[in-house]
């Protein structure tokens, strides 16, 4: 007998699996982080052997790269591509900034925990991250998304009005459509 | 019959583009008739921050400044401030100083022949050329201990000595290098398709180039020979024997070939400094970093980086913080005031190729 | 309509790439790949060698190395018992905390993979959480490369021959120039404060004297401490000692930078002037005060600022008791302390000069006279070496010896000197020898790493010509039919590990009998206190153990309002412990006397 | 013609021109004049056309705060004569106004965009966008020194909390030894 | 009744055969990019994985009906095609629907895709898209020149406007027509390198300039339909080739050589070529091709 929940469970297991050997991301490469992922995309690391490739469009894309210090202006644009997206969706914030402000801890202009304005699935330490670190990066992501754990994209649906309230503290003119899924 | 404009951006985040910048361009069909730059998406006002740190804390953030070749700018800086305070450089360390500059340069290169060329589709090379890029970097890492943000040329010399063996890896590297540059010319140089792309595009006009504020391979793509390394010296570039490659034509084709020269020229240069680079010391120590104060003066330093002019301007109230620590670089002019310029009339394909061809680079405009 | 062949067919070269070997790392990001010998990766700190100073935590100009306690490790001596955390959501991996790391403890490591979902779990302790990255320590800092200002600005001095013709002062001061420099090298940690007996705030008058606030710095200076002309000529400087700089270099001159602050003042009323005390009201306390050294002074001092009326007993013609009368003149001037005893007598205390307690004025008197009794009356007499010869004429102590040529009279030594001991007595009164034109030498049991007096003041005695014969035990003097000494015979001795893990014991060598010819022995090895002053009804009640005066740590001794400090009630029997003594005292009496009020 | 030459004639060519210029001589290659902010236009026309300098290298301007005034700082490069000089002028802090050249060099304008926006300087007759750098920005022009980027920074941006048990070394050893450090001193603390 | 069912089967049957073909295809052309390129590049399966993620993607997102038809127009162009193209000499149940006259119908249904997705395009409102369709229907306009007037070359030499024919006659006479119409099966060929949209004919979705052009707004479930349906396309197109110029294939592993040596000629040149604009590439084509072309006509209708 085939009950419901079990099959459930089997297509789970079979869609992770594509999904976790299928990431095509979408770098938002802000300034530093930018400059490790062409390393990483040719020939002596070659992301695309764990099926990471790159994607023009937000529409197309699973998997958002925020590759350093976000400044307000920047997340405004990056909130509305991470909102474009589709699920499943997954962010990876690299190097320090994207954790606790990094370098840019006392600037004006730049956010310091990129999670409070978006979910983020996993961070790389370092800054920049080498190519090395990018790609164990994508490697646990790959894990997290096999054992389901890369909910992301779920919680920022479940708490959007606090990342919406987060997120409009530090844009001040906040002109973008509404979520509209 | 005029077409309809349409609107439409580049940018901010944009496969062409390295780094985040917006183009705003006006096109009817595929012909540009109004640019408009619009940066700031990667403003972390860093002059500002530099003002809160003291002269040695203010070293980390200079590597920052242009990602994709950083040393030029740690070099202004640390010539700077050694200007402000008539500091002396041991002969060693202003040799591994242009070591670490060329080295740069030619990482840098290999980066723009990826960009050059995948800007116009033919993404092989960049595969190539930034897969060997890695061998420049590990040059770094074995010298600076990092890969991209070396953090390695200070006030006062280097960081840290030649690490054993170091001599030979650069040369292994360098040979290496040669053959495979080769293999860019045949794949890229060599294509009817590549020149048929770059000939006549995005042509900067020689009389204006440098009211213009043209700088470094743009400049002498026009016909202009013009090099900080040359007419300004720095360092030891004057001991050394090296070419500065002039194309006439202004127009991508040309920017490209004087690259294409040049990065042998630093391959050239390298070897030079390899065999003729003095023992002694490497660095000449500051005081106690938290209490390093600079005379009351102002300097400005410039370098040459593979996009042009790299300048510091530094003043100093006589404190430990620099008073005011200004960052010029040549994508400052060349990607606003000259790009805007340039686009009117091309092609929409042809966007991020001129951009790459002048080497835009927004965080160095946007700081 | 051209065709360019060439450009057609040449670039489907690049095709025969296809053949060959890719140049992928496979491994990656499955076995992570070595990096570089001088990689900066993770940090790493080894907790031993670490001290806690906090310089990493200060050039960091992230403000991502927070400074917190550890489990295991306790804060003493050298060592504020902290240890760097690193938030690695601020890092930047520039390193500059391992080039300023004064002990070098501080590294970065080969490993350069974390990676996490948890935002929170790149805050945390190297060396604590990561132990084994130990082997992979690879960017670290090296005496060369260190980035603390490692050599101290070199102190003016005499010539070695010239010093001896004269009984001229020998260290010249730092001028305002070298007194900046020096002080900039201080990296304001602050563990200094620890070692000084009297806590003196000692990073933040270096700070003032390094942003040429010297005013600023003698106001500090003089918070805890009025004689700092003393402290900064002879201090025995254990903050030195434990220097955070002084780890991989000289420690910072903080006794010459002390000294330079307060002699950028001319006189007491400009002290005065700068100092502007705050003095309390009288509150109609008396307190006595007997002996005018450095414990009596402070205390008087402290006492008269909150409004005590004190009265110093001095035997002596001048104040400062022993490193005015024991310390040489080239040390120590005589002029040295005028400035600070104006300065002292300006504000209220009175000082009685030759009055000896005991002899001019009885003990019992100034107890029963005044509220509370400070008695801080040194360690007067030496201690004979116990051995045949001793009562020779020509064998003299080396204390008295000192005394009579401060007070300016004149020791006849002839010209061939042996002087016993290794404390600073006996480096004195070898160089005084020397200046009387004698050849010197010193005999000293152990070796002589293991001389308890200032290594500079060794070095200054070694180059002003005079012998040291170290692992050398006398054992017997010889004297000629008049009864003046002609020879010293000594033993050599080898030095033995202790079992208890304490210092190597010298031990004699049998037969190993030496004698060298004399025309004077000073002997060194020690003084001890004379309380013959004391009454005996105080006699009992004042508890002396081994020599000294039992007091609480209020240096309350076991005699109702009586206090007591300096060499006479303390181990280390030091001019800034004896300050320390006096200090601490005054809090003492004033909580005695002001307990009700 | 020698360095040193140059710049005798250079000196003495401005000096007819400009009453107001004060010269400063720098080693090797470097000249400087401060200037009226009123002859700035002219003096950078004059040198430009007239005398060589070319290339704006770069413009530049500090505050400074204490004085209440804003230095601007104009690099000209001269590829013939390899020579730089720099044009030094002040601005009255409260009232800061400036001629725009952006017709003696086009790349001038954003050197002034980036002025207006990040000190408030306005220049008489320039055409560009309103922001530059900034997008709705509505503090004061932050690179002035009276703006406080880490207060502000700290009031803005939500940090990772998690550090509050950091201790202070001087404060933790001053703790343990009983020291009292007198309220004066504290300012020299590090 | 019989025939139906097995039409039916057919057709399913090279569904199903052209979609695992093209999408193995598509994956080994990224191993040999990858492999020219120093790497060594995802494995062969890895365009499944995409497609199944593609598929299993939400899709929340749409711009009006047209939008949705863009694809869906698409996917049916490319089954049509392939069910109008015989896929093994001789055997009926690979015949599928082919018919005399299939090769002009052939030349119109090949156009209505991308006519499909202008108007799919169109709709999304987004400028890339817009731009994106302008350059791909220019391009079509360039390369379907030759590539008709190979056709035509054809039509004319045999006299047949059936691919039956075609095939039968190269089975007949054991000539493959690439070698008796060489002329033809240049232009062909080359008209097939602006079809495949490999560079130097990428110029559609430039992402330098354009994001990903015509697809910029299509994710998830739109992208797989229209990646499935480049695969099945791509197929029928191999196919065509082979079934005109190369003889045809009498089983499978013939079949899979020979559209494999044809498919790499894009691939391998799309390698080592950067872009041409959009008016360079029309240029192109109504350059050499046009005049092989021509000659092919030529020779057709002379000797």
């Amino acid at each position: 007998m085939i009950n419901d929940k079990n099959s459930q469970k089997i297509v789970d297991i079979i869609r992770n699996y594509a999904r976790k050997h299928s990431l095509w991301i979408l770098a938002y490469g802000t300034g530093c982080g930018a400059i490790e992922l062409p390393p990483t995309m040719t020939s002596r690391y070659d992301a695309e052997r764990l099926g990471v490739r790159g994607a023009a469009t937000p529409r197309q894309a699973d998997l958002l790269l925020i590759t350093g210090y976000l400044t307000t202006k920047s997340l405004k644009r990056v909130i509305r591509v991470y909102e474009q997206m589709q699920d499943p969706k997954y962010v990876i914030g690299f190097g320090s900034c994207t954790i606790n402000g990094g370098m840019y801890w006392d600037s004006y202009n730049t956010i310091k925990a990129l999670d409070r304005y978006l979910p983020v699935d996993v961070y790389i330490n370092g800054c920049m991250p080498r190519p090395e670190a990018v790609l164990s990066g994508f490697a646990k992501l790959q894990e997290l998304i096999q054992d389901g754990k890369a909910n992301g994209a779920k919680e920022y649906k479940e708490n959007l009005k606090w990342y919406r309230d987060n997120q409009k503290k530090v844009i001040t003119n906040w002109k973008m459509p509404e979520y509209n899924w | 019959m005029r077409e309809k404009a349409t609107t439409l951006y580049i940018g901010p985040q944009h496969p062409g583009i390295t780094g985040n910048m917006m183009v705003r361009l006006k096109v009817e069909g595929d012909t540009i008739v109004k640019a408009a730059t619009e940066v700031g998406y990667l403003h972390r006002s860093f002059e500002k921050l530099i003002e809160k740190r003291n002269w040695l804390q203010s070293f980390t953030l200079l590597c920052r400044f242009c990602v994709p070749e950083p040393d030029p700018v740690e070099e202004s800086y640390a010539r700077a401030v050694e200007m402000i305070e008539g500091r002396e450089v041991p002969e060693r360390a202003k040799y591994i100083r242009v070591l670490v500059l060329e080295l740069a340069r030619i990482g840098s290169y290999l980066l723009w022949y990826g960009g050059q060329s995948g800007s116009l589709g033919l993404y092989t090379v960049g595969q190539w050329s930034v897969g060997d890029r890695n061998y420049i970097l590990d040059l770094f890492e074995a010298l600076t201990g990092a890969r991209v943000y070396h953090m390695y040329i200070w006030p006062g010399g280097v960081r840290r000595d030649f690490p054993k063996g170091f001599e030979k890896k650069v040369i292994d590297t360098m040979d290496y290098l040669e053959k495979r540059l080769d293999d860019y010319d045949d794949l890229m140089f060599d294509n009817a398709i590549f020149k048929k792309r770059t000939k006549g595009v995005g042509i900067i006009d020689k009389e204006k180039a440098v009211e213009w504020g043209v700088v470094g391979p743009p400049l002498r793509g026009c016909g202009i020979r013009s090099d900080i390394r040359i007419d300004d010296p720095y360092e030891i570039y004057d001991k050394l024997d090296f070419i500065v490659p002039v194309e006439e034509g202004g127009d991508i084709w040309t920017r490209a070939l004087v690259r294409r020269q040049e990065i042998r020229q630093s391959i050239r240069i390298i070897r030079q400094v390899i065999d003729n680079i003095p023992g002694g010391e490497y660095y000449n120590k500051v005081p106690n970093p938290q209490k390093w104060a600079l005379p009351k003066g102002d300097a400005y330093a410039r370098t040459e980086a593979v996009r042009g002019e790299v300048g510091m301007y530094l003043s100093s109230d006589g404190s430990i913080n620099p008073r005011r620590a200004h960052f010029k670089g040549a994508a400052y002019v060349h990607a606003i005031t000259l790009l805007e310029h340039l686009l009117v009339g091309e092609n929409l394909a042809d966007v991020a190729a001129i951009m790459n061809s002048l080497g835009t680079c927004p965080p160095e405009i946007e700081r | 309509m051209s065709f360019d062949l060439k450009g057609t067919l040449k670039p489907l070269t690049a095709l025969k790439q296809f053949g060959q070997k890719p140049h992928t790392l496979t491994n990656v990001p499955f076995i992570p790949r070595e990096a570089a010998d001088r990689y900066r990766g993770l940090h790493y700190n080894n907790l031993d060698e670490c001290i806690g100073c906090g310089n990493c935590s200060t050039i960091c100009q992230n403000q991502a190395i927070d400074m917190i306690p550890v489990d295991g490790i306790e804060g003493k001596n050298g060592d504020s018992g902290l240890r760097p955390r690193v938030d690695h959501g601020r890092c930047c991996w520039c390193g500059l905390c391992v080039d300023v790391c004064p002990t070098g403890s501080l590294s970065l490591t080969k490993d350069y993979v974390y990676v996490s979902e948890d935002a929170n779990s790149f805050l945390w302790t190297p060396g604590v959480d990561n132990p084994e990255g130990d082997e992979r320590v690879s960017f670290f800092s090296t005496k060369e490369t260190s980035l603390n200002d490692l050599g101290r600005i070199p102190m003016p001095e005499l010539e070695g021959m010239e010093r001896i013709k004269s009984f001229a002062e020998v260290v010249l001061g730092y001028n305002e120039e070298q007194a900046r420099a020096e002080a900039s090298r201080c990296i304001s940690c602050g563990l200094c404060t620890e070692a000084c007996p009297e806590h003196m705030h000692i990073p933040e008058y270096i700070n003032a004297i390094a942003g040429g606030n010297d005013e600023d710095a003698v106001r500090i200076i003089y918070d805890n401490n009025p004689l700092p002309e003393m402290c900064g000529k002879v201090c025995t400087r254990r903050c030195e000692d434990i220097c955070a700089i002084a780890h991989r270099g000289d420690p910072i001159a903080i006794r010459w930078l002390k000294r330079y602050a307060t002699e950028t003042v001319e006189n007491a009323d400009l002290l005065k002037e700068i100092i502007n005390p705050e003095i309390k009201e009288p509150n109609g306390f008396k307190v006595g005060i007997i002996g005018a050294g450095p414990s009596g002074l402070t205390a008087a001092y402290y006492l008269a600022l909150k409004g005590f009326d004190c009265t110093i007993y001095e035997a002596n013609s001048k104040a400062g008791g022993m490193t005015m009368y024991g310390i040489p003149r080239y040390r120590f001037p005589e002029d040295s302390l005028d400035k600070q005893i104006e300065y002292i007598q300006k504000i209220g205390v009175r000082i009685h000069f030759n009055t000896k307690v005991g002899k001019d004025i009885s003990f019992g008197e100034i107890y029963h006279n005044y509220d509370a009794v400070f008695m801080g009356v040194g360690f007067p007499k030496p201690w004979t070496l116990g051995i045949e010869g001793e009562e020779l004429h020509g064998s003299i102590q080396a204390v008295n010896f000192l005394y009579e040529i401060n007070n300016g009279k004149k020791v006849d030594i002839g010209n061939k000197v042996i002087v016993i001991g290794g404390g600073n007595v006996a480096i004195d009164a070898a160089r005084v020898s020397a200046r009387l034109g004698a050849d010197v030498t010193i005999l000293y049991r152990r070796r002589v790493q293991d001389m308890p007096a200032d290594w500079e003041e060794i070095e200054g005695a070694e180059a002003e010509g005079i012998h040291i014969i170290s692992q050398a035990i006398p054992i017997q003097f010889h004297g000629d039919e008049k009864g003046h000494i002609t020879t010293v015979e000594y033993l050599k001795a080898e030095m033995v590990p202790d079992e208890h893990g304490g210092r190597p014991k010298p031990i004699a060598i049998e037969g190993s009998n030496t004698v060298i010819e004399v025309t004077a022995v000073l002997g060194a090895i020690g003084q001890q206190g004379d309380y013959s002053f004391l009454e005996e009804e105080f006699d009992e009640k004042v508890k002396i153990e081994r020599g000294r005066i039992v007091v609480n740590e209020k240096q309350e001794t076991t005699l109702n309002k009586l206090f007591a400090g300096g060499d006479s009630a303390n181990r280390i029997a030091d001019a800034i412990s004896a300050i320390a003594d006096g200090y601490r005292a005054v809090k003492g009496i004033e909580e005695l006397l002001m307990k009700g009020k | 013609m020698m360095m040193e030459e140059i710049k005798t004639t250079i000196i003495d060519r401005i000096k007819l021109h400009f009453s107001d210029a004060v010269e400063k001589e720098f080693s090797y290659n470097r000249l400087d004049f401060s200037v009226k902010k009123e002859t700035v236009p002219s003096i950078l026309f004059y040198l430009k056309e007239e005398m060589g300098f070319k290339h704006l290298s770069h413009i530049s301007c500090v505050d400074w705060l204490e004085e209440g005034e804003f230095e601007m700082i104009f690099i000209l490069w001269s590829p013939e004569e390899k020579i730089k000089v720099f044009i030094h002028t002040r601005v009255d802090r409260s009232n800061p106004v400036m001629d725009n050249i952006d017709m003696i060099w086009r790349q001038a304008n954003t050197y002034e965009r980036e002025m207006k926006e990040m000190y408030g300087i306005q220049f008489t007759g320039l055409e560009a966008p309103e922001e530059f750098l900034l997008e709705d920005w509505n503090g004061p022009p932050p690179m002035r020194r009276d703006f406080d980027t880490e207060a502000y920074a700290a009031k803005t941006y939500w940090e990772r909390p998690g550090r509050e048990d950091a201790l202070d070394v001087r404060e933790t050893v001053e703790k343990r030894t009983g020291e009292v450090l007198p309220e004066f001193a504290k300012k020299y603390k590090r | 009744m019989g025939e139906i069912l097995q039409y039916t089967w057919g057709a399913i049957v090279s569904f199903v055969l052209a979609f695992f073909v093209g999408i193995t295809y598509m994956g080994l052309s990224r191993i040999v990019t990858a492999r020219v390129q120093n790497r060594i590049g995802p494995p062969w399966y890895q365009n499944f994985f995409d497609v199944f993620k593609l598929f299993s993607k939400d899709t929340s997102i749409h711009h009006g009906i047209m939008h949705h038809m863009g694809p869906a127009f698409m996917m049916v162009t490319a089954v049509m095609s392939l069910l109008i193209i015989p896929i093994f000499n001789g055997g009926s149940f690979f015949t599928n629907l082919n018919f005399h006259g299939d090769l002009i119908f052939l030349i119109y249904i090949m156009v209505f895709g991308p006519l499909g997705m202008a108007l799919g395009a169109g709709q999304t409102g987004n400028p890339n898209s817009a731009i994106g369709v302008t350059r791909g229907l220019s391009q079509i306009v360039g390369f379907e020149i030759p590539w008709v007037m190979a056709l035509v070359a054809l039509m004319i030499q045999y006299k047949t406007t059936s691919i039956v024919d075609l095939m039968n006659i190269q089975a007949e006479t054991g000539k493959w027509l690439m070698f008796t119409s060489p002329f033809a099966f240049i232009a062909a060929v080359l008209a097939m390198l602006g079809m495949f949209r490999y560079a130097p004919f990428d110029i559609v979705g430039a992402p330098q300039e354009l994001a990903s052009g015509p697809m910029s707004e299509n994710g998830g479930k739109y992208l797989f339909v229209m990646m499935s349906s480049g695969a099945v396309f791509a197929f029928a197109k191999l196919t065509l080739y082979v079934d005109i110029f190369m003889g045809g294939a009498n089983n499978l592993i013939i079949l899979v050589v020979k559209t494999f040596i044809l498919y790499m000629i894009p691939v391998l040149y799309g390698i080592v070529s950067p872009r041409y604009r959009t008016e360079q590439s029309v240029r192109f084509f109504w350059g050499w091709p046009t005049l092989f072309g021509l000659l092919a006509i030529l020779q057709a209708a002379f000797l």
